[in-house]
């Protein structure tokens, strides 16, 4: 194999990820937009979108009257005209407003027409917790909308996904629920900035980018268990399964980058070699998206697994107090403590 | 509108009153000086086929052929004069009882039954007739309205100095839809970027049983003053003003000036849906009240007194009429779901890898059936 | 033990059931009213308020402006006062305008201010497919409600039942989802009139019924395989066990009645005894609440399970066309599918 | 309000010019005919140690004890005029940022911390003080007060004839909220009910980064129009002209005359919250122009001005203004979250088997930690 071209490698946060993947995608396309609250000139109560209001104009980057259903709704009527809206909701605990507009118009109107109409709005949504804030801004509000046909959720855990994701998130002829971990934006990494404007530049170049940001990615290699998760839990299983292999467990790593669909093929890959299964999400864990994982691992794997899958996430409660967060929230401790319940077997 | 309620029949723009003479209107008469009698028959036409439409579509409902009709009866003159002013590239945002609308803007009502059969959930190609789909979910397509409204501009349709080229939007809701938030969220994103839409109420008095009075306690129109663009109030029954003064409106919005908002004061002669008894709620005075200013019945009497509705004209207008209903039967009793796994279809655009496997799975276990079959 | 007082035993559909249980409690509590759409003179589009407006009037049976939000907003306010507002949304995918007030407010204002204030809102809504209604109509909504901690969700499937546990959820001091099985409306039963007032009026009443209305019911016994289900499933569910018995396969069936909480006691008692478990309802298996079933079934009697929990339910799409629905809803042939599939192991 | 923006100083309500001069108004000089020199100094008083409350909160956060502050800053006109218009059994519902309307509702302005400190959601007793919880999803408290009202008024405590047993309820929220659809929806609940309640908007010119102008075209008290009930601009930097206004609005309210929306035009001095950065959307010389506005500093010159403002009297707030800094810090510094387990508390009012299964588990698992302490 001969020496590939040096690719564009950068350093940078995960959040500055997303405003480069944004800024690619308005330069690529002239219909993509960005709408939302104070994304414009402020950039963004998380600077996500900061520089792009002053370089794209107040009609690309157009800060929006304060209501989350006539963001999406007029957002859905832009697209229906050729646009490709990404709507930013401020915080997760705000998209409840537009949850009818996701749920049955955006979700809904491909299958409705029969194909003739598609409305590829990107939501962005800074979620989850761990940021020690108010009430409503902590949220992971994945299952809540997973189980809606017609989206596509998806969680990018490092920069690179970040990066490549957006882009293919945008590139989608499907809505796009895009789940950003805001605990993570400040997290570091190097970003190959060329790969996926290639990929994107092809033909079929949204089809294939559909597919990719569609599966799961195996972020450590493992042989006992495997640990699954998406967007900021990906960081606490790659520490976790650290600390186990320092006790001789060798725990496999799955990100699963995208919830809506899950990518079963990687995680039953896994789970029939490992022969066992530990799901973690910041979510409640009842009725959250590890009960689907553990359910369908169960359909398809029974007689792999040596011992039940198990769920470390978020308790049935509201998100609690800042204060009792490190608590509340999946850490290292509560992966391990599951990770052994499951080795006992 | 100060100090009347809702339902008050008080200061609306009439052209035609309801015993159908003319009346003179300085503001809106220039907005009607083009149509010739031949436009008023076309007018008096596409009402008339609308309800025979309408009727036919009833009866098939009664006869188990659709799931469920819903009528426009009485609401025609509303309807076709409002859609006559509209014209490519204009967009139209119809709520689910537009069957009017559909059928001026060249949508072949015969062809509209699918959804109403249960085989799918939208009919026609929106952007072929600049019709989006009916949308069952109350209010929520104002909003599409208002974006689609702002898109138009962003793509120079809007106020480019060549009025014949310029378009805007409208948007079809009823009296109930004016309380939801999406409605208002519609109005307010619309005013504050002056976006070319035109918000047709249509208070046909009633929101499945409850009337206008449980909605607001003044006329639906002033819902514009709150967020500071025009309203205005029409004789809903009467399809000359109607049409003059969405003609206003539009030319309004697609000249840049901004949203508009438009209450046409109708009543639903006939149920809410074939579900619906109405019976139950409102008295057959009031029905026979508005019987009596019946929309189709108010056009023909002006023409008729004017010597302007030849009988060879209305023989052809009713065989028409029956054509259309005779089509319509057929066609609706003729048409047979599709396949099954039919409906695994167009829930993404690009394969998506739960669907894939449950539409596998789906089609081994029907065939699962078919071995059975062939086993026995 | 000597003979009881005979009971006051009527025949009633499940409709009824509710209209007869609507105006027990509003007899018993002058604090208790009805919104909603249409629900006055018109007494709802099922009829299920028939009736109350005329006898309650204006003040108790009140017809609201035609939005959601508002609509479960004003309860709030009410509740706060003391009423106890039994809101009726008119149809399942109609519920998504007050996503917001149900999930921010209504779940959690109990939790925000440490149980000082309550808000006993019940919101009735008419759920699941099966009646050829178009869009919007019959969409099965509890896994959305289930995952958010704060709502109680539950589900009649029988006129009794329906007659109790709507006076239940009316006495209880948490908010509750009353998913009501549309298409079993018109199911008839006998119902004694006599036990939940008796139980509703007695010290500790409303913590009686609270714990009653989440507690499941072993509808049909079995050995081999037990089949779960709430609602409109369950009359499936019975159907599938007599066929099955013919098949010499011994089915349970638990009527689950509440969704939040599961009785899992119930349920584990049962799945320990046959080994093996199918899960039926309407909602889209995935992200449904029977994944969230299958995986504490798997934590908690893994070792007792001789095959997968299985799953039968909506497939991931829009609630299709009602041409289609009998195609799409879970069937007795579905079921027994199922079934010979777990009997396998 | 025609033809004016939502910014507009043009036509407020005014009694009290920004140089501290009394201006007439003989619709609004009834409302504070009553007002003695005594009330105006403790209106004086109260913003004072609102303010000097407040400022002590943002440097609290600074130093890492409070996760978030949300200032009040040149909004104390605002809220302490309307909230002395208020008096049990009146109800209050406040948006986030009302701290001035709870110092006045008698609710220690110490004890509030513990939301911003992260140990829970909320701080008072709603019931004791007649002030509702914070609401932070935006607007979402508007239809509850709608509610309460609506309650209010079944319970007698509406238009009874006596003035001095009725209520109402103040439902405060930003100009930001006058977008969002239950903001909306409660003002067409409100107006089709009756309900006693006053919508009032403290205008304070930005949601965050935008200004009022991303929200409308026209003054936000103008939305009232739009329901058909009475809206009123108020100069909010006046707090003799809002206590005036709101005044009439509760007594309006209050004897069964239905809703009002009364709009505060005011300014936010300080950011958004502590992690807001002003300085990326606004010009220091629009920040100058407002402090010369200072609400706090108006009222000072008046009573100034009349020598009713004795040096003694305001070395007394100032010092109370410190004690109560003080008070706040060492509160605040030592106050400690609860055990753990307190987070699975009032998750429902009854035992639910979830909760109570995971708490168990909780339990058993924080105690594993103590068994290895132990066998270590
Ligand atoms: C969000 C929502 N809530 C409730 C319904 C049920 N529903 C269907 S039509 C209708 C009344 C609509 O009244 P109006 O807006 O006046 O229109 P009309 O039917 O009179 O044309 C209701 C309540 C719905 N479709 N959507
Ligand atoms: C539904 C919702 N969307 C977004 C936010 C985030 N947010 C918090 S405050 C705020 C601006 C509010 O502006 P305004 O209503 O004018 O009140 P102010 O903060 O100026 O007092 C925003 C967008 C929120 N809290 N709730
Ligand atoms: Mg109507
Ligand atoms: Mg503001």
């Amino acid at each position: 194999m001969t020496a590939e071209a040096p690719a564009a490698v950068r350093s940078m946060n995960l959040g500055g990820a997303i405003n480069a993947g944004l800024r690619a995608a308005m330069e690529r396309d002239p219909k993509v937009l960005l709408m939302g609250e104070d994304i414009g000139q402020l950039g963004g109560v998380f600077r996500v979108t900061d520089g792009l209001w002053k370089d794209f104009g107040d009609h690309r980057v157009i800060d929006t009257p304060l209501a989350e259903s006539g963001i999406v709704g007029t957002a859905i009527g832009m697209a229906l005209r050729g646009y490709t809206p990404v709507v930013e909701i401020q915080f997760d605990g705000f998209i409840f407003p537009a949850f009818n507009q996701i749920t049955t118009q955006l979700a809904k109107l491909h299958y409705r027409t029969k194909g003739k109409l598609s409305v590829p709005v990107v939501i962005r949504v800074p979620f989850a917790g761990g940021i020690g804030a108010v009430e409503h801004h902590s949220e992971s509000i994945e299952a809540l909308f997973a189980h809606t046909a017609g989206l596509r959720v998806v969680s990018p855990a490092t920069p690179q996904d970040a990066y490549d994701m957006i882009q293919q998130a945008i590139a989608s002829p499907d809505p796009v629920l895009f789940l950003e971990p805001k605990a993570r934006y400040w997290d570091k990494g190097e970003v190959d900035t060329a790969r996926v404007g290639t990929q994107l530049e092809a033909v079929g170049g949204a089809q294939a980018a559909t597919a990719e940001m569609s599966r799961a990615r195996v972020a450590r290699e493992g042989k006992d268990v495997t640990l699954l998760a998406y967007g900021p839990s990906v960081r606490l299983c790659l520490q976790s399964a650290e600390l186990a292999a320092a006790d001789s467990v060798s725990a496999e790593v799955i990100d699963l980058r995208s919830v809506s669909p899950f990518d079963m093929e990687t995680v039953l890959a896994s789970v029939k070699k490992t022969g066992r299964a530990v799901v973690v999400h910041e979510a409640p864990v009842a009725f959250g998206t590890g009960g689907e994982l553990a359910a369908r691992i169960g359909e398809k794997a029974f007689f792999h697994l040596h011992a039940p899958v198990m769920r470390v996430g978020g308790f049935h409660m509201p998100y609690p107090g800042s204060k009792f967060e490190h608590d509340y929230l999946p850490s290292v401790d509560r992966i391990l403590d599951a990770v052994d319940r499951v080795m006992a077997h | 509108m100060a100090g009347i309620g809702p339902l008050s029949e008080e200061g609306l723009v009439r052209l035609l009153d309801h015993e159908g003479r003319r009346v003179e209107d300085a503001t809106y008469d220039p907005y009607v000086s083009h149509l010739t009698m031949d436009d008023l028959r076309a007018f008096w036409r596409d009402m008339t086929l609308t309800r025979a439409f309408d009727l036919e579509s009833t009866s098939l409902q009664r006869q188990g052929e659709l799931g469920l009709w819903v009528p426009a009866l009485g609401q025609e003159a509303a309807q076709i004069g409002s859609a006559h002013a509209t014209r490519l590239p204009d967009h139209i945002f119809p709520s689910y009882r537009e069957h009017g609308v559909l059928h001026v803007k060249g949508i072949d009502l015969a062809s509209i039954m699918g959804m109403w059969r249960g085989m799918e959930h939208s009919s026609w190609d929106p952007t072929a007739y600049g019709v989006h789909t009916y949308t069952l979910v109350i209010g929520a397509h104002a909003p599409h309205a208002v974006g689609y409204a702002q898109a138009m501009d962003w793509d120079g349709l809007v106020g480019s100095g060549d009025p014949e080229k310029d378009g805007a939007v409208v948007c079809y809701f009823g009296d109930g839809a004016t309380s939801q938030g999406d409605v208002n969220e519609a109005l307010v994103f619309a005013a504050v970027n002056n976006a070319p839409v035109v918000f047709f109420i249509q208070n046909n008095q009633f929101a499945i049983s409850e009337p206008t009075t449980r909605q607001s306690k003044v006329p639906l129109a002033q819902r514009a003053s709150g967020v500071g663009i025009p309203g205005v109030r029409v004789d809903g029954n009467d399809v000359v003003a109607v049409h003059a003064v969405t003609r206003w409106a539009m030319e309004h919005a697609r000249s840049g000036q901004g949203p508009v908002v438009i209450e046409a004061l109708t009543y639903r002669m006939g149920a809410h849906t074939t579900s619906d008894d109405p019976t139950r709620y409102r008295t057959t005075s009031d029905e026979q009240y508005w019987k009596d200013r019946d929309p189709i019945a108010r056009l023909e009497t002006f023409l008729t007194s004017a010597d302007e509705l030849p009988e060879d004209f209305k023989a052809q207008v009713e065989a028409d009429g029956k054509e259309l209903a005779r089509r319509t039967r057929e066609s609706v009793k003729g048409w047979q779901r599709g396949p099954v796994e039919q409906m695994f279809d167009h829930v993404y655009g690009t394969p998506h890898a739960l669907v894939q496997e449950e539409k596998a799975w789906f089609n081994r276990y029907e065939a699962s059936f078919a071995d059975q079959e062939v086993a026995k």
